[in-house]
């Protein structure tokens, strides 16, 4: 005998209650973006400018943090060369998901003014997800931030899962980065 | 006195209630800090999305001592919190809210930081473990100095301290023992770790100090514990200095008021190295505080 | 600025009483280089740095692939007397061999390790100069050297971005040079024509 | 049978004349006088006064043996017997020496006529002086003769003035004559320091015994223990037995204090010098100066009964010390404290007595020592002496403090090996020494059947 | 009924055996010395609370025993003590040199504790004393160094013939030997001398401030399994004589009171202690911070518990010698535990210095909650046994309103947090040493048990204090003091009110809410030691990872000038007494006879100038 009692039926499923957290966690996690500031090139310096008075990143809830366990956003600003793109990799892998990766200017992309050099990788894509690309030679300030705002909106929309690309096919990022890098994990004689 | 669950349900409600307004006048008061810098500033629940956002993430843990730790923490954070007196009527557990309790709480919490901290196997963090003790023995003798002046006059319970400073002929400590208010503010800057004493999360020198290796959930516990560990500090400084609250609003202003200044010196300042916060708090507040001291017991002095 | 003419000529005369210069030249009144022979680099950086010269500023190479050379370039200064002096000498390219000066100069163990790294002359009596110091894992052949091309080898390691189509900006065959002249002359005006 | 005291300086006596004529027999000889005097005390010998010859006044001798005197044969004979049983081996032509030396110690302790005791000092001296050459240091020992000579001229000057003044050579009667028409003590000081002086100097007092260091830092096992132990033995009985009767007269006012000055300094700077040294015979002998003051020093407060248990203590602990460390270094050459290093890791029972000795020195309890030393220190607590009594506390943590450092040393080999064996005799008697220590210390019921009325000199002359 | 005599000629007998057995094999010794412990710690305790041990003498005359409510307390402590560290012995006693002398000497040590706080006159009180001090000094050079044997006879020998110089001038004037009637019979200028030396004694024995040289060096190179007694049970009788020194001679100094009545009322010669044991607290913390062989730290862990205990018998009200016998306790339990933790690791990786250990909680956990339970209470942090003994003190401080005291007592406090973290960080936690990954495992069974004994015990008397207290209170009472009121749960001090197991069952709320915040949360993803944020670096070498050596650099430079001035004094004073015996040989004993010849005429001249003038 079913008690006359109003129960509402309870279909949600399981999956369907981790949708609806992430979500909440989504918005949260939109709202307070804390930046690893990988400044490996000549882009970083457009960041003092983001974080003062002029434009003040911290009213969109983003702010420097000092290591990569508390960062959110990896933000590769300018060229990478081997030996930046191995210590990249191992502090990308440091950070605690869900991650994203911001790539300023436009050496990330193509190799930019470096593209024939030896020292320096053309694309940053093939050895780690990036979400969001800021072009630019040297893009200016707005461009940094409207570049943090898609972000948001790749969060809010859910397209922002570079971190779940890395995890399904990470495969095939481990064969690109030994095939550009040769090994990821270097010994040298001052740290072993 | 009989000590019921409603009791241990009060104390909860207080620990909370610390940790919201407590989160809420940091958003504030960062806020507060940008239109000093001429910029917009945050919202004003900032950081509670902040919070809320590390405990949402997936971290990583290093052994069961580095998630004890943290637990630890925020178990001895917490207890001590549900000791703490609201105004001069309201308070958890009656007439236990015995002085001595806070300040070794408080080590209680800082203890199972540390010991996570050093246990994470980061050099930073021990570091900023031996930066964070040496400041506590810096800060922590000149202010038991003026509280052993208080106690001396008003007993040791909170409540009878505050009950004191709120009776007729008596005014607030902070008049009554003015170089006592101001060790105990320079004190507070130290224990919240405000900017000139900000050297164990010093985020340019030893990456944010303990916290180097927290990501996720154990960062936002500690957040969380840093939050009710300032709101006790604070709130014991207007107990004892500031004669403590007959109301709840008057609780909050004071609150506020003792927050936002402490923050804005902090936003001014420089940052100590680690022996000279040592060499300063054992200079002129020490002086200050042995010299009070002395007028308040043996000259009887209070105004 | 009497003295600082005397140092030149100094130097001038302290290199070649000492040694047989086979090409010399004069900068300015604080750079002066020497082309010696290959044996006779030690003994003058001897004589060099007894007279003061005590700091090794740097030593590289220059490859000059069509003489099949390598012109190594050892630059030392002195403080007393500010002048640069540049001892240089051409070596064979096919098996590039310069004992190592680190008795005379010990600073200059990176240099000849550096050297070594990106031109692959070797210094027998440096214990450590195969070893690898700025290069990580690097498997080609030294990149300074003229005979390498970079371009090939980051289209060979490095993965290129594909484009659907090719975007190439055609210049209006107006040189280089003829630009940077044109805005020469409006930067003058601008200045509204003062010296 | 009452005269049977005689005996036994006789026959040490005869035995030494005929084991001259042959040499073969003499160390049987000895070992037989030796046996037959320890039988005789025990035995036959009565208390009670021996007339010699029965001339008159100057010339008369008597033997006087009562309690104390008895103690101090016994203690005398039974250690100069178990040495000579040790060392008749080695020191096979030292036997008539040896004869000769028992006679004049048995003498000392025996006599009651000053002059006697004068004669029987020179007797004993030359003994020593002889016992000492087995060192083979020839300088030392004529430093040792020497000295002993003056002194013992010293104590004549001291006797001749007071034979001068009061007629007689005999203690009692002197004693009584005193006594009796009360003489002003005043004049008795020179006489008195001339005698304390003269005795000091074969008692091993601090400003007068340079010779000891010479004679004891290279003995062997036969003249250390026999000087250091026998010796002292005698001598402090002889002169604690003066001290207690004739000299405490004349130590009245401030003779008193510069006498106790004297003795205090000596205990300190004795510790003090033992402390300086490395060598462990050297802290040896110094330590038993040290303690020879303290004894001393006890007969001049009259605390006469702790005085004679503190010379037993001594006198078997410095037997087993001197015993063992004269033999370790016979087998290894150098007494360096550092080169001795762990000679005891190897000969257990052996490091156990010579620490159960060191312990007992030192007062520590569970030893005899301890049970002498705090009484003496109560004694002297009860006459108001804070002054020494603060003096021989500070020295004897300077003292323990030594013997601790040494004692680890001797415990704990560092780097060569030291290989030293003692054969069964001397282990046997190194237990003994030992057990007797232990009993005494902690079942103290045999202490306590003596009493302060020990020196029953004044008895007689009071009651004639 | 258990009677003493029979128990001492026991351990006696006990002591003789367990040589020859130990001669035997070394473990069967050891075992039976853990049950000759036991049973004596067993008839002491079921006896002993009730009060009808038997006191009577049948078999040695000289003894003679009487059991009082103090005495009782510290022979059941020390006697604990004992028995914990016994359950050591099976695994250490094995590899020392003389090992079969060692379980004699330790029996014979406990012994001579049962002989002292049983003793009902003085005589017996210093036999029994000076049977510990030669026996245990016995034990010292078994482990790392000779010259602290040397050192811990000098200082104790100084100190016991001190108080024999003391009882000595007690007995002259009340003519025995019988400690009630000697400490009544004492007054005005005598009563301070006793006083003095007595204190002098206590001093030494507990290694506070002018005597404290030869704590660190004996506590830190005695054999592993004999330090915890050395520091855990035998300093407690400089605290038993102590107590003797300031709460029963009441020397007649007098009282600092200037007109205003808050003032301290501490006569002189109380506040005299006061300020050494604060000093020994202050100096003790500072060189406990700059140590690195966790052992010598602890040591000086012990030399500032002791100055604790000393400011909490010189105010001598109530509550502070109720702080001051608890903290007795506590101390005990403490530093038992911490010591025996390091000797467990110490036994693992043979050596206790910081620099060269990390990483044990991963091997050995256990050890880790122990060493962890052990340093809590000896912080004084709540829920363990030290916040109480420290509240207590500190109440009394602030009553008597002692600012200099003040400071001193809460740097101790807090200074001890600081120096007790650093061996559970440097040895404890931080990056596992390769060398130790494979060697270490984790104490075997019987080591484990004493400890967590020893670590309830810290937890009991930290969570319920009244049944201690009321056992205290009993002592107050004997020395003519005040009980301190305590209902069933809390305790009421003179300015407030303390409920420890309301702060316990709150903290563990709090953790308990803690703990569900942690759970509800994602699971984290473990991560090795060795992945830690190195700015990028590949580090492969943990050595590089693990921050232990001088851990408080920066506090040590501003004070590391002055901390060895009293270890220098002290070296002086021994070659003054050198200089005086080579001035003595060379006066007295140089090859030329002449200088005696010299010395008996100069003797005899002095002699007769006086007599002529």
């Amino acid at each position: 005998m079913k008690s006359t009692k109003f129960t509402p039926e309870r279909n949600i499923s399981k999956a369907e209650t981790d949708r609806k957290w992430w979500e909440i966690g989504d918005f949260f996690r939109r709202n307070s973006l804390w930046l690893l500031m990988y400044c490996t090139g000549c882009c970083a310096i457009e960041l003092p400018p983001a974080m003062t008075s002029a434009y003040d990143m911290e009213r969109l809830g983003m702010g420097p943090m000092a290591t990569p366990r508390q960062a959110d956003i990896l933000l590769v600003s300018g060229y990478l060369s081997l030996k930046t793109l191995r210590r990249l990799i191992y502090t990308y892998e440091q950070m605690s998901e869900p991650r994203y990766v911001v790539a300023l200017g436009s050496c990330p992309i193509n190799g930019g003014i470096y593209h024939d050099s030896h020292a320096v990788i053309n694309q940053l894509d093939q050895y780690v997800p990036v979400d969001v690309y800021v072009a630019g030679c040297m893009p200016n300030t707005e461009a940094v931030m409207n570049g943090f705002v898609d972000l948001m909106e790749q969060i809010k929309n859910k397209s922002a899962n570079g971190w779940k690309k890395y995890h399904d096919n990470y495969e095939w990022y481990r064969q690109n980065q030994i095939q550009s890098l040769g090994e990821v994990d270097v010994h040298d004689e001052f740290h072993d | 006195m009989s000590i019921t669950i409603l009791n241990f349900l009060i104390g909860l409600g207080i620990a909370f209630f610390g940790f919201v307004l407590q989160t809420s006048i940091a958003g504030l008061n960062r806020k507060i800090v940008g239109r000093l810098q001429k910029r917009v500033g945050p919202r004003w629940y900032q950081e509670f999305l902040d919070i809320f956002k590390l405990l949402s993430k997936r971290a990583t843990s290093h052994g069961w001592i580095f998630d004890f730790g943290v637990i630890m923490a925020l178990g001895g954070i917490i207890a001590t919190a549900m000791f703490m007196p609201l105004t001069s009527t309201f308070n958890a557990f009656g007439t236990y809210d015995n002085f001595f309790i806070f300040v070794y709480l408080l080590a209680v919490g800082m203890l199972g930081m540390a010991m996570s901290a050093s246990g994470s196997g980061n050099p930073w963090a021990s570091i900023g473990v031996m930066r964070a003790l040496t400041t506590m023995l810096a800060y922590e003798v000149p202010f038991m100095i003026i509280i052993l002046t208080i106690i001396k006059i008003a007993g040791s319970s909170l409540t009878g301290i505050q009950l004191y400073q709120q009776a007729a002929g008596n005014n607030w400590f902070l008049i009554a023992l003015p170089l006592g208010g101001i060790v105990g503010f320079i004190s507070l800057m130290g224990m919240l770790g405000k900017k000139p004493f900000e050297t164990y999360i010093a985020p340019a020198e030893i990456a944010s100090g303990p916290m180097v290796e927290y990501g996720g959930k154990q960062l936002g516990m500690l957040f969380i514990m840093h939050e009710i560990t300032v709101f006790i500090e604070v709130s014991l400084f207007v107990h004892l200095f500031l004669g403590g609250a007959t109301n709840i609003f008057i609780f909050i202003l004071k609150y506020f008021l003792v927050y936002t200044l402490a923050n804005l010196i902090s936003n001014v300042n420089g940052r100590f190295k680690i022996d000279q916060v040592v060499t300063f708090f054992y200079k002129w507040p020490l002086i200050l505080a042995i010299v009070q001291a002395f007028i308040a017991i043996y000259l009887g002095w209070v105004i | 600025m009497t003295n600082s003419m005397t140092n030149v000529e100094f130097v001038q005369n302290l290199v070649k009483s000492n040694v047989n210069v086979l090409q010399e030249h004069i900068t300015d009144q604080y750079q002066v280089h020497f082309v010696v022979e290959q044996d006779q680099v030690h003994y003058i950086l001897n004589i060099l740095k007894n007279a003061g010269w005590i700091q090794m500023s740097y030593l590289s190479a220059i490859d000059w692939p069509e003489e099949n050379k390598f012109e190594l370039v050892y630059i030392v200064f002195n403080w007393e007397k500010p002048v640069y002096v540049q001892i240089r000498t051409k070596i064979d390219r096919e098996n590039p061999v310069m004992n190592s000066i680190l008795p005379i100069y010990p600073g200059s163990k990176y240099y000849e390790r550096e050297c070594h790294e990106f031109f692959g002359v070797k210094f027998p009596g440096n214990p450590d100069y195969e070893k690898q110091l700025i290069l990580e894992n690097w498997d080609d052949i030294p990149p300074m050297r003229k005979d390498f091309d970079p371009e090939a080898y980051s289209k060979r390691k490095f993965p290129q971005r594909e484009y659907s189509e090719t975007y190439i900006v055609q210049s209006e065959g107006k040189s280089k040079l003829a630009k940077m002249e044109a805005r020469k002359q409006r930067a003058e005006s601008l200045r509204g024509g003062k010296k | 049978m009452s005269s049977l005291a005689v005996l036994l300086i006789a026959i040490p006596l005869i035995a030494a004349f005929v084991s001259i004529l042959s040499k073969k027999v003499a160390p049987y000889l000895l070992l037989i006088a030796s046996l037959i005097n320890v039988i005789l005390l025990f035995y036959f010998v009565p208390d009670g006064i021996v007339v010699i010859g029965g001339y008159d006044l100057p010339y008369g001798i008597n033997l006087f043996v009562d309690t104390f005197s008895r103690t101090g044969l016994g203690v005398v004979n039974v250690l100069f017997l178990v040495i000579v049983l040790l060392n008749i081996v080695e020191f096979k032509k030292y036997s008539s020496v040896l004869l000769v030396a028992l006679a004049g110690l048995n003498g000392l302790l025996l006599t009651g006529d000053l002059f006697n005791l004068f004669v029987f000092l020179e007797i004993s001296g030359i003994a020593a002086y002889l016992i000492t050459t087995s060192n083979h240091k020839p300088l030392a020992t004529f430093r040792y003769l020497i000295i002993g000579a003056v002194g013992s001229s010293l104590y004549l000057f001291g006797l001749i003035i007071f034979y001068g003044m009061f007629g007689t050579l005999n203690l009692m009667d002197m004693v009584s004559f005193i006594q009796a028409n009360n003489v002003d003590p005043s004049a008795l000081v020179l006489p008195a320091m001339l005698m304390f002086i003269g005795l000091g100097v074969e008692a091993k007092l601090l400003p007068f015994n340079s010779w000891v260091k010479g004679v004891l830092k290279d003995s062997n096992t036969l003249s250390g223990p026999m000087i250091a132990a026998v010796y002292a033995a005698t001598i402090s009985f002889v002169f604690g037995r003066i001290i207690n009767n004739l000299l405490t007269l004349a130590f009245v006012g401030n003779l008193l204090i510069v006498v106790l000055v004297l003795l205090a300094v000596g205990i300190f700077i004795a510790e003090a010098m033992a402390f300086a040294s490395t060598k462990v015979r050297e802290i040896l002998l110094y330590s038993s100066i040290a303690q020879a003051s303290i004894v001393i020093l006890l007969f001049v407060n009259g605390i006469v009964l702790w005085a004679v248990y503190l010379i037993i203590a001594n006198a078997l602990s410095k037997t087993v010390m001197f015993l063992v460390i004269n033999k370790a270094t016979k087998d290894h050459g150098d007494d360096e404290s550092d080169s001795l290093q762990g000679v005891f890791s190897k000969n257990i029972l052996v490091g156990i007595t010579f620490s159960v000795a060191t312990l007992s020195v030192m007062g520590l309890p569970l030893f005899m020592g301890f049970v002498v030393k705090l009484n003496y220190l109560t004694e002297l607590a009860v006459g108001a002496q804070w002054a020494l009594l603060a003096v021989i506390l500070i020295s004897s943590i300077i003292e323990g403090i030594y013997f601790v450092r040494m004692l680890i040393k001797l415990w704990y080999p560092e780097k060569n090996e030291v290989t030293v064996k003692f054969d069964l005799g001397f282990k046997v008697v190194f237990v003994a020494i030992a057990l007797i220590l232990l009993a005494l210390g902690t079942y103290t019921a045999p202490l306590n059947t003596l009493d302060n009325s020990i020196d029953t000199i004044a008895e007689v002359i009071d009651n004639g | 009924m258990a009677n003493i005599e029979l128990l001492l000629l026991f351990l006696l007998a006990s002591g003789i055996v367990s040589y020859f057995l130990t001669k035997w094999k070394s473990f069967v010794g050891s075992v039976f010395t853990i049950f000759s412990t036991m049973f004596v710690f067993a008839s002491l305790a079921m006896y002993g609370f009730s009060g009808q041990l038997d006191t009577t003498v049948n078999v040695i005359p000289v003894l003679s025993f009487a059991q009082t409510n103090i005495g009782f307390y510290f022979a059941i402590i020390i006697v604990f003590v004992y028995l914990m560290v016994s359950f050591f012995h099976p695994y250490f006693v094995g590899e020392y040199k003389y090992k079969n002398s060692y379980n004699v000497m330790f029996l014979l040590s406990l012994a001579g504790v049962i002989g002292t706080f049983f003793a009902d006159n003085f005589i017996q009180l210093f036999f029994a004393f000076e049977f510990i001090v030669w026996t245990s000094m016995l034990l010292i050079p078994m482990g790392k160094s000779k010259k602290a044997a040397v050192s811990y006879y000098g200082f104790s020998a100084a100190g016991s013939f001190a108080m024999l110089f003391g009882i000595l001038v007690m007995r002259s004037v009340s003519g025995s030997f019988d400690i009630d009637l000697g400490l009544a019979s004492l007054a005005g200028g005598q009563a301070t001398l006793v006083f003095v030396m007595f204190l002098v004694a206590a001093f030494s024995k507990l290694g506070a401030f002018p005597f404290h040289i030869w704590l660190p060096e004996a506590h830190g190179n005695a054999p592993h399994p004999f330090s915890p007694v050395l520091s855990g049970a035998l300093v407690k009788l400089g605290a038993f004589v102590a107590v003797f020194a300031i709460l029963r001679i009441m020397p007649s100094t007098p009282l600092i009171d200037f007109a205003n009545s808050n003032l301290p009322h501490i006569p002189l010669g109380q506040y005299a202690v006061v300020i050494l044991g604060s000093l020994s607290i202050v100096f003790g913390t500072l060189m406990a911070i700059k140590e690195d062989d966790a052992k010598k730290l602890l040591a000086y862990s012990s030399m500032s518990h002791g100055g604790y205990i000393l400011v909490a018998f010189g105010i001598m009200t109530s509550q502070a010698v109720a702080g001051g016998f608890y903290h007795i306790l506590a101390h005990a339990l403490a530093s038992a535990g911490a010591f025996m933790a390091i000797a467990a690791v110490a036994k693992q990786t043979g050596t206790t210095k910081m620099s060269e250990l990390g990483g044990m909680i991963h091997k050995m956990p256990i050890t880790y909650i122990v060493y962890l339970v052990a340093i809590i209470s000896m912080a004084g942090i709540p829920p363990m046994g030290g916040f109480i003994s420290k509240w207590l003190i500190f109440q009394a401080v602030i009553d008597k309103g002692m600012i200099f005291v003040a400071i001193a007592v809460f740097f101790g406090s807090i200074g001890s947090f600081l120096y007790v973290f650093r061996p559970l960080a440097a040895l404890f936690l931080g990056q596992e040493l390769r060398e130790y990954k494979v060697k270490v495992k984790e104490a075997p069974f019987l080591m484990l048990l004493p400890m967590l004994i020893i670590t309830a015990l810290n937890v009991y008397t930290g969570v319920i204090p009244s049944a201690i207290l009321n056992f205290t209170n009993g002592m107050l009472v004997d020395l003519g003091l005040a009980p301190v009121s305590i209902t069933m749960w809390d305790i009421v001090g003179t300015t407030g009110t303390l409920n420890p197991a309301l702060i316990a069952l709150v903290f563990g709320f709090g953790v308990v809410i803690a703990f569900i915040i942690f759970i509800v949360l994602k699971k984290s993803k473990k991560v090795t030691l060795m992945e830690t944020y190195t700015a990028g670096n590949f580090v492969h070498d943990e050595q590089l990872l693990h921050y232990t050596k001088d851990f408080y650099a920066p506090l040590e430079r501003l004070y590391i000038k002055y901390t060895t001035i009293m270890k220098e004094f002290y070296e002086t004073l021994a070659v003054k007494v050198k200089e005086i015996g080579r001035f003595g040989k060379y006066l007295f004993m140089n090859k030329f006879i002449g200088t005696t010849i010299l010395w008996i005429i100069a003797i005899l001249l002095f002699l007769l100038v006086g007599e002529v003038l």
